[in-house]
């Protein structure tokens, strides 16, 4: 359960959330550059906002009035960044087990061999991020936040440099992320057939206000 | 015109104030002076630098420019005498003898300070008198080697260096260091400064030249503790 | 080829340099780092402060190292009395002048390399758990690699020709803290020492050109660790 | 405040200060991005040659600089019957001796900065038909900006620091050569010298505390502009 | 009309291309991976083939054999990067402009003031491209390459950050940049749909070579 209200203002920009989310899955639609990635920046605690509280599960992470600020690092949310953020020096192996080395072995519910197989990355082990193509980036960026295990998953287009074999192959295994783990996601796309797939919950960006989908 | 004059380090407050005074005689003069280890000096001519005036603390580096056509050998003059002493740091007590069976070394802690012995003036002094009475061996790797007699002068002054050896002159500018004793004129060769026209030199220097060898000139030298060479 | 007084000069100019650059290491990366990512009132006069030694005449940073870690200084009878380390007169002395001289040298190259690492990715490091200091040792410190290493040649370097400092905070004695540069200064000081000079100069080069093709190998490796350099 | 000759020193400082970091501005931002970019077989040589200056003793290269461009020297006599130009003695000669020894600085900092940066966008440039050249000026060199501007602020500082290449090359001449460390130098020799050599100092300490802040003024204006900082 | 007679081999990777292109729109598939990138960066020069040649319109852009090498920016081929590559130093006008002040008056075939439209960028034009988001990005790259004017447009994967209605606005754009200007495109993409609104003739990267889409 993730109850957000929060305003946000940035330049002649503005974002103003108050939702409370508990699906499996929540999509998120929205025009490009409406606000989507900085609803995630601002739930992972990367950007403070102006105004409001969020609570994860109960939990405040962050209170304005009350001056509660849980850091990042702290909130134990995943976040698959739009653009990948891989750690240059670090190697494919390296960057999947960046978050998963900084759990407790007993939190850990997924193996890394299983999420290596399943996105296919296991050839790419050794390399450094940057001789990896647009799709592996992305790939290892996914499983990289999944291995850390969050108790809340943040996606930003996950999927969007795949091609549909892979696709096909991810998909389900969102479901099966919650089924198993109970971890819920928040899901940006614009590929509609992807929502279709995953969820009936969704929400839309749109000029500034977080709404429910009409 | 500005004359530059190439001095000793030990003579930087006796030319200082000599060159103020003749500034104020003369008119449109400017004595430009640079101190520094005679060494440095002699060097900086023989590089060409602007010298008109060079005043060495020790025969030596006279000769050093002279046989290389610089420095002016029908105006050269030995212009003044000094004297090589042993200081400590004020108020502290060594027991030192100037004998051949003493032992330096184990009569004080800490460095002793003097110029750099391959090059200073001060410190080939220094080490002709050390070696006389035997000490200069066993003192090496507890002597600081300095640029000029100034620096070292200023170390003891601090009390870090426990020991010194500079001249009388430079000695009797400070409060801050006792003088344990003269060291006897036979340690070493004769303290005599000589001085002269750099090549290049003009009129106005040779005036000036001529004035540091008055007896005007010569009333402030002594005043500093320097004797008169003729 | 070098008689026992050059070996002995040459060593402990080596002995000088490498102990500058590893005093000046961590707090050199900590300061680099602290001038680029972190605001602060007191910043620019933090900066000014540690660029003094770079501006002034090295003699002066020597002096006044004389007066505060001399044996008649506040700090050089603490350390004395505590920890029975001299400086004065000592080559930690030299170690010391060198690094404070060259320590600018060292902040300002890991400044300048944090200041170009991508600040996102530590906020990615960030929403994997990794603490602030966590993100510091493993993101930030291994990207400034390259500053870091860059810094260390220049402090090393500056060390091996460091003269000013050293001659005025702790002299000139043969075997304790007559580096080359005092060396070279002693023996053109000299007369007919110009041959012993030119040998010292010859030294001098050949050490640096060495441990700079070092330092060269030592940075490509780097890169391409840290994937810099993509084919 | 200041007398007349304090002034004068201090304009002439910051003179010296101003040509020596101007005359190293290209060449060093040249060198440093061929070092960084191009891979060629006298690299390392090239490399180790341009960081001399930082590793001899300071004297060293001023004596070489007085054998060269002295005017008994090839290179002097050259320019002062081309062009009428004269280094040795003479405060054009101080600023070629704090830029030789600054020069590497400049140069290493500049390499630093491309290294940092991603090569991809040049290619990005190249492909929208900007010839080599013209990537170089419109995009490696805006995003060297912060080396080039650190470098400048190193070589800017070791200019006013610079005491050894200075003496040996051109001496120390009141109006003409004497910068701040030569004057507090002076100072200190002389008796009762003390209190003109802590003025002396305060002047260098304060004009390097304003000259680093408002170069720190200037680093990030640029960084701003290049649009380094994210919100 | 491109003719790629090209092998490519990069640590285990390699790549063997030998077709001639001369559809107006020519879409490339292929997993993620399998070397599209990698394909349009050969014919853009920005790597070499370690054999073969490749011609444009009749001119001989590289021939190993013959050492007939033209640089990148001679060949006045544009590329969309899949991953933008704004130069970050410039404005969003200045990188728009880039390309475009590159090239002759004469040779410009698209008003700067149409593609800001058309893209919907007119309002980041002062903005620095770190301010943007994804989709921004992404259509400013765009914005940038067709603003050159290339002889030939090739395009990585160039909505995938969009939203659905600016797809639906960009996508009938391709059709005439080849219809007004003839200049043909390459075009990868792992969405089918975009591939069958724009082109018939399509490829695929397989086992690392390029081959008829079957
Ligand atoms: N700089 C590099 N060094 C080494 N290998 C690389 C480099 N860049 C890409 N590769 C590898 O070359 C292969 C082809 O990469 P390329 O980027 O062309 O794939 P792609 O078809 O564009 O994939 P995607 O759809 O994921 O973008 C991949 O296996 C990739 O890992
Ligand atoms: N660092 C920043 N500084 C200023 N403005 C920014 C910054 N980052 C994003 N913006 C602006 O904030 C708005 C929202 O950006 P955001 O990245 O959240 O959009 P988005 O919904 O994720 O879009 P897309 O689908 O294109 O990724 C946009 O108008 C964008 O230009
Ligand atoms: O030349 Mo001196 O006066 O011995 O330093
Ligand atoms: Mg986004
Ligand atoms: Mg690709």
């Amino acid at each position: 359960m993730l109850e957000i209200d929060v305003e946000y203002q940035r330049d002649q920009f503005s974002l103003r959330a108050q939702q409370a989310i508990s699906a499996p899955i929540t999509g998120i639609l929205g025009a490009s550059g409406s606000g989507k990635s900085t609803l995630l920046a601002l739930i992972a605690g990367l950007l403070k906002p102006g105004r409001g509280q969020l609570r994860l599960n109960g939990k405040t992470l962050c209170d304005i009035q009350q001056r509660i600020w849980v850091p990042p690092y702290r909130r134990h949310i995943g976040l698959v960044f739009q653009d990948g953020q891989l750690l240059p020096h670090l190697s494919v192996r390296s960057n999947l087990l960046y978050g998963f080395n900084n759990i407790a072995p007993g939190q850990r519910r997924f193996a890394f061999g299983k999420v290596v197989e399943l996105l296919e990355v296991g050839a790419l082990l050794e390399r450094k991020p940057a001789t990896l193509s647009g799709g592996e980036k992305q790939r290892v960026a996914l499983g990289r936040a999944v291995l850390y295990s969050p108790e809340l998953l943040l996606l930003d287009e996950p999927l969007s440099a795949l091609d549909e074999r892979l696709k096909q192959q991810i998909l389900p295994f969102f479901l099966r992320i919650y089924a198993e783990c109970k971890i819920p996601m928040v899901y940006v796309t614009h590929a509609l057939s992807e929502l279709e797939f995953l969820t009936t919950h969704r929400l839309v960006v749109r000029d500034g206000h977080l709404l429910p989908d009409a | 015109g500005d004359i530059h004059v190439y001095a000793a380090a030990s003579l930087t407050d006796a030319i200082g104030e000599l060159g103020s005074a003749y500034e104020k005689t003369h008119k449109g003069v400017g004595i430009k002076a640079s101190y520094a280890g005679s060494s440095t000096l002699a060097k900086q001519i023989e590089n060409g630098a602007p010298a008109q005036l060079f005043i060495s603390a020790d025969q030596d580096w006279a000769n050093y420019l002279q046989e290389r056509q610089l420095l002016d050998e029908n105006s050269r003059v030995n212009l003044l005498l000094n004297e090589l002493v042993l200081i400590v740091p004020a108020g502290r007590k060594v027991d030192i003898r100037f004998d051949k069976d003493a032992d330096l070394i184990a009569s004080f802690n800490g460095k002793l300070c003097t110029g750099d012995p391959s090059h200073v003036p001060v410190g080939k002094y220094a080490r002709q008198a050390l070696e006389y009475y035997g000490w200069w061996d066993s003192i090496q790797p507890r002597l600081v080697g300095t640029p000029d007699v100034r620096t070292a002068l200023a170390f003891v002054e601090r009390g870090e260096c426990a020991l010194g050896i500079v001249y009388k002159t430079d000695a009797l500018l400070t409060d801050k260091v006792d003088v344990v004793a003269s060291f006897p004129a036979q340690s070493h060769v004769p303290i005599v400064y000589p001085g002269g026209l750099v090549r290049g030199a003009n009129a106005d220097a040779e005036a000036f030249w001529q004035f540091l060898q008055s007896d005007k000139a010569a009333q402030v030298f002594q005043r500093y503790g320097f004797k008169r060479a003729q | 080829m070098l008689s026992e007084s050059e070996w002995q000069v040459l060593g402990l100019s080596a002995q000088v340099g490498c102990w500058a650059t590893l005093v000046c290491l961590l707090p050199g990366v900590f300061f680099g780092w602290l001038l680029a990512r972190k605001d602060f009132m007191a910043k620019p006069v933090l900066e000014a402060v540690l660029f003094m030694p770079m501006v002034l005449p090295p003699t002066v940073p020597g002096y006044l190292l004389l007066v505060v870690f001399g044996s008649q200084g506040v700090v050089g009878q603490f350390f004395k009395t505590h920890f029975d380390i001299e400086f004065a007169f000592n080559w930690k002395g030299a170690v010391l002048a060198s690094a404070v001289i060259a320590f600018p040298l060292m902040v300002q190259t890991a400044k300048l390399s944090v200041q170009m690492i991508d600040r996102r990715l530590e906020l990615a490091a960030n929403t994997l758990g990794a603490s602030p200091f966590k993100v510091w040792y493993s993101v930030t410190l291994p990207l400034m690699l390259p500053g870091i290493l860059i810094g260390s040649i220049l402090v090393f370097s500056r060390s091996l020709g460091e003269f000013g400092a050293t001659i005025t905070f702790v002299g000139n004695i043969a075997g304790e803290t007559r580096t080359l540069p005092l060396a070279i200064y002693s023996a053109t000081h000299q007369m007919g020492g110009d041959a012993i000079a030119i040998r010292l100069i010859v030294i001098c080069v050949a050490f640096a050109f060495f441990s700079l093709l070092l330092s060269n190998l030592l940075t490509r490796r780097a890169e391409r660790w840290l994937g810099v350099r993509r084919a």
